[in-house]
């Protein structure tokens, strides 16, 4: 009986507490900085292209082949009379959201830092009505970085 | 007088417990065969969540496969990383920075506790009470997991540990908020046990069942703390030290009947002693480096094999790593703990009622994941 | 290193002692290799034919007292048949060992262990299930892992293929539907 | 003139309050769902239902559109009759119940003489409906579930009717307004507290809540009797459990708590005396709600044990103690020492009880 007792005043110590959840979609948590959601690509704004050369590294190195890259000759180079010191550059590029596995192992491939797990977007909140609206194109990859919509610890 | 102990003849339904039974812990199946209430014949039945993580992986280098080692053991993915990982580095002779193991550590028994917390809490719901251990552990168990995500950056698939360190170093604030996490995680413990542990109704639904003698237990393979209720007292981390276990001062707790009970007091006491481990990792942190220096991004290790175990919340986590010289294993067996004791429920079970079938399975603490790899 | 190695091969030679002088009339021999050994276990090969009847001198022997299965498992050798690997653990002595055998592919049969380590049957059954290999007198030798129906194919032979995945992304898709610039 | 008809017309008048009892009984079935949803965040330290309306106050009533809303499921190898049939028979006893329940001392549908009989008489049936359901489903779950709340229905029968008949020797009487009115200045749990307990304990049981939920135990038989159930015939069910939840907190509010009566004599007017009974009833209400959430769910062996070796023994035994006092007319003072001393009693026992268990142990 005493054990009965002591459950129950544990329960009703609990009754006077604080409760520690939220009303979710009201107040959402903050993220960390050093929150992992999905993949993007970084946008070099001094020469208006993104860092992206398509080498292939981040396509081989993941482990659910969820990337496609496709490279082409940089018109911006600077022996075509641009600026960019790139000879190749990124032409198309889709990164499948819902194959994904979140993994970073695509950052710690790459040799350009050209590719960062965002940290802004709360990843596990997307959802849509076909699952081919997860296969992000090349400007959806850039567009959060090339508007400048970013926290800083993804491109450190 | 007539013989009042004449049996009344009666018939043994079969019963179908899973894949979709709110207690079976996933999806696994037991075909219970009862005469009334009591018990008398159970089939297991596994795989429904068996996806070929060891055939994945030896199509895989070593660096894709910690994020697949994440997802068979999914309560406790430090532990099954960690086991991983030193088979990489065993097989490549590597020394590893200090300050990376014990980190490691840290985290590791970090992810004991959060799996215990999801143990105590799953187990009081399989017991009866509605919903109050569980929703009381998860408030721990979310404590933790938010210290993980500011870690790693993920809440249940960390992919953090390579072979050679850490993916990257912890945040600044690191140990204030491990020692904050610990505090809160003590009351947590302290208000599971308040809840269950002396509670009459909670003692009669657990002593005395599903009883499994040391003996029986060592024969079917069982490890870790389900091992330990038993009374054999056999803790990886004594008895073979992987990291610094061997200059932490912890012990080993072990229960005397093997019975549900102990299966669960042991784990209670190893979240008390999984602090005492933390907190003394935390004096030994130093700066440093967090990954070695042969540590290239595509390994190749020489041929040879290697068996890593380490134990894991449930038991030993092992993993047999056969390589021949390629970037990627040539043959890579997952030893898990769930699916060696869960071998031994059918010994458990038989002969008691159905309602114990559920604290018993809820006892042994599997992880479906695990156990089908 | 060279102090860790030499520590771990005298380990290994008490340990290798030990067992050569409790077992005999068993033909087993020991790999001598140090980097083929796997860490802090002893390696044994034995034969097939022998296999049963060492690991239950292995078991019951009061010296040795190998009371734990740790885990069984089989490797693919491909042209050089299939590896059944015992895991062996004394909890008294606190010894480890690992014991193998071959089988030669056209005849993948071997005894079953399950009445010495009850342990075993489990994973009999997945190595039975995943390699096709029989063990003789098994008490249940159904699939484990995998549909009942599925008796033809071993999924972790070197010549089972990986399943084709459609990959969605890429140039295989509608370009209407990926093409941001057509949209 | 519509008050004329009702005091000329004892059909229309039963008519209207009948109506009114129906109402009665939807809208605090709903309200004591959106409480327990409520009352068990708190205890689990969560908000509980926020969305629905300010606070989540139109849950219920969102829950039950839906339920309307819902397709009516029969499974093919159902037994049709008994399987339809089976809601009814839980419902109607619940809804019967509330007849004569005591909220005031005039407001009463009706007021019998032998109330007390009546409603323990009518609170049995509803295992008829268990079982119906149980067998009709055609599903095994629901089976064993209806098994168990036969044999713990019928089981606990005992210990509620003697903790009944301890209160009636009291105070003479099975009508429900004279118990009440006889305790205007001292409630019986002074005198009763074992009673108390065993009523409390039974009543439980009667309507399968935790500690005492085995027939429907989610982690074992995963709803027991209703599992084939869905819409209409599945909310029937719980709208007779909550009905049932409230009319037997009422009954112990009734019989020990003074009901409407105590501390302020019979002379209150009728809005406060609702108010007392619906005071002291929450306050009842909201002890099963923390029971629920704090014990554990006893083995249906260990229930069995619990009744027949202990309850029923102990009952009896106060009883006997009662109709010894009272027809010795020996001081009433006696009667608490005799009622506290059989719980202390009880506690021994079972503390002895879980002490063999662990003696087992080191053996």
């Amino acid at each position: 009986m005493k054990g009965i007792l002591r459950s129950m005043g544990v329960t009703f110590s609990a009754f006077l507490r604080k409760p520690v959840t939220r009303p979710y979609p009201d107040i959402h948590k903050k993220l960390p900085e050093t929150g992992r959601a999905f993949p993007i690509l970084l946008w070099d704004q001094s020469h208006t292209e993104p860092y992206c050369t398509g080498c292939h590294a981040c396509e081989r190195a993941c482990p659910v082949e969820c990337m496609s890259v496709i490279m082409k000759d940089n018109p911006n180079h600077i022996n075509n009379g641009g600026t960019s010191k790139r000879k190749k550059i990124i032409d198309k590029f889709w990164i499948d959201y819902a194959r994904c596995m979140r993994c970073n192992i695509c950052v710690e491939a790459c040799n350009f830092e050209a590719i960062a797990m965002n940290n802004t977007w709360s990843g596990h909140e997307t959802s849509v009505y076909d699952r081919k609206d997860l296969i992000m194109d090349l400007p959806q990859l850039l567009a959060q970085h090339r508007s400048g919509n970013i926290d800083e610890w993804v491109t450190s | 007088m007539t013989d009042i102990k004449k049996e009344i003849e009666t018939q043994e339904i079969l019963v179908n417990m899973g894949p979709q039974h709110p207690s079976t812990h996933g999806v696994f199946r037991m075909v219970l065969s009862i005469d009334g209430e009591l018990i008398t014949d159970l089939t297991a039945h596994i795989g429904y969540l068996h996806r070929g993580a060891e055939k994945l992986c030896e199509t895989m280098d070593y660096r894709q496969g910690i994020g697949f080692m994440d997802r068979t053991e999914y309560l406790a993915n430090f532990n099954a990383e960690l086991s991983y990982v030193m088979a990489v580095e065993k097989l490549m002779n590597m020394e590893i920075p200090e300050r990376a193991q014990w980190i490691r550590m840290i985290l590791v028994e970090l992810n004991r506790l959060s799996s215990h917390f999801m143990f105590v809490g799953a187990f009081g719901v399989d017991c009866g009470v509605f919903g109050t251990p569980f929703l009381y552990s998860f408030r721990e168990r979310e404590r933790l997991i938010d210290l993980f995500e500011e870690i790693t950056g993920d809440r249940m698939m960390y992919a953090f540990f390579r072979a050679g360190g850490l993916a990257w170093d912890v945040p600044v604030n690191f140990e204030s908020r491990v020692e904050e996490v610990l505090l809160s995680s003590e009351q947590g413990i302290k208000d599971m046990d308040g809840l269950l542990t002396q509670n009459e109704i909670f003692l009669a639904r657990t002593k005395q069942i599903g009883k499994i003698d040391a003996i029986d237990a060592i024969d079917w393979g069982m490890s870790g703390p389900s091992l330990r209720a038993s009374g054999v007292d056999y803790d990886i981390r004594k008895a073979e030290p992987y990291l610094f276990y061997d200059q932490i001062d912890f012990d080993v707790i072990t229960g005397k009947n093997g019975d549900v009970f102990d299966r669960y007091f042991v784990r209670l006491q190893e979240m008390r002693e999984s602090i005492k481990i933390i907190k003394q990792c935390l004096k030994h942190l130093n700066p440093g480096k967090t990954l070695a220096e042969g540590a290239s991004r595509n390994l190749r290790t020489p041929p040879g094999e290697v068996y890593i175990r380490t134990e894991a919340p449930r038991g030993e986590y092992g993993i047999y790593l056969v390589s021949n010289g390629e970037n990627r294993p040539y043959r890579l067996k997952i030893r898990s703990a769930g699916f060696s004791n869960l071998q031994a429920l059918k010994d458990m079970v038989v002969g008691s009622y159905i309602a114990d079938a559920v604290v018993i399975l809820g006892s042994i603490d599997i992880v479906l994941g695990e156990v089908d790899r | 290193m060279t102090d860790v190695a030499n520590n771990l091969s005298a380990k290994f030679n008490d340990l290798w002692k030990k067992i050569d002088s409790e077992i005999s009339h068993v033909d087993f021999r020991r790999e001598e290799d140090i980097t083929k050994m796997s860490y802090s276990d002893l390696l044994l090969y034995v034969k097939k034919d022998n296999v049963t009847q060492f690991l239950e001198k292995m078991k019951n022997n009061k010296v040795l007292d190998f009371n734990y299965l740790r885990c069984l498992t089989a490797i693919d050798l491909q042209g050089d048949g299939i590896e059944i690997v015992y895991q062996l653990y004394s909890l008294k002595h606190k010894y480890n060992v690992t014991i193998k055998t071959t089988l030669q592919n056209d005849d993948l049969t071997i005894d079953t262990i399950t009445n010495i380590w009850r342990a075993a049957n489990w994973h009999e059954r997945e190595v039975s299930e995943m390699f096709g290999v029989t063990f003789n007198n098994h008490p249940d030798p159904r699939n484990l892992l995998m549909p009942e129906d599925i008796n033809d194919s071993f999924p972790l032979r070197k010549s089972h293929p990986l399943a084709e995945i459609e990959i969605l992304q890429g140039e295989g898709i509608d370009p209407s539907i990926v093409d941001g610039e057509n949209k | 003139m519509l008050i004329n008809l009702l005091v000329v017309n004892p059909f229309l008048d039963n008519l209207l309050k009948v109506l009114s009892l129906v109402g009665l009984m939807t809208i605090s079935a709903m309200s004591l769902i959106y409480l327990e949803r409520k009352i068990a965040a708190r205890f689990h330290m969560r908000l509980g239902p926020t969305r629905t309306g300010p606070a989540g106050l139109l849950q219920s009533v969102a829950d039950a559109l839906k339920l309307l809303g819902k397709e009516d499921i029969r499974p093919k190898s159902a037994d049709p009759w008994s399987f339809e049939l089976a809601p009814y028979f839980v419902f109607i006893p619940a809804f019967m119940m509330l007849v004569t329940v005591p909220f005031t001392l005039l407001l009463n549908v009706q007021m019998f003489t032998l109330g007390l009989l009546y409603l323990i008489a009518i609170s049995s049936v509803s295992i008829v409906g268990w079982v119906m359901a149980g067998w009709g489903s055609d599903n095994r779950y629901a089976l064993i579930g209806a098994l168990r709340a036969a044999a713990q229905g019928i089981s606990y029968e005992l210990p509620l009717v003697l903790a009944v008949l301890c209160i009636a020797m009291l105070s003479q009487s099975l009508n429900l307004n004279v118990i009440i009115e006889s305790q205007s200045t001292l409630p019986n749990i002074l005198f009763q507290p074992f009673p108390l307990f065993l009523f409390f304990t039974a009543a439980l049981a009667e309507m399968n809540r935790s500690p005492f939920d085995i027939p429907v135990g989610e982690s074992e038989v995963v709803g027991g009797p209703f599992v084939e159930y869905s819409g209409i015939r599945w909310s029937m069910f719980f709208l007779a459990e909550y009905t049932t939840l409230l009319v037997m907190s009422i009954l112990i509010v009734a019989l020990f708590l003074g009901g409407w009566a105590w501390p302020f004599g019979e002379n209150l007017g009728t809005f406060w005396q609702i108010m007392l009974t619906l005071l002291k009833t929450s306050f009842v209400i909201f002890i099963i709600f923390w029971t629920r959430v704090s014990i554990p769910r006893m083995r249906i062996d260990q229930l069995m044990n619990f009744c027949w070796k202990v309850l029923i023994p102990l009952a009896f035994l106060q009883i006997f103690f009662n109709g010894f006092i009272l027809v010795l007319e020996l001081p009433k003072i006696l009667l608490s020492i005799s009622s506290i001393g059989l719980l202390a009693l009880l506690v021994v026992i079972v503390n002895k009880s879980i002490q063999n268990l662990n003696k087992e142990i080191v053996s």
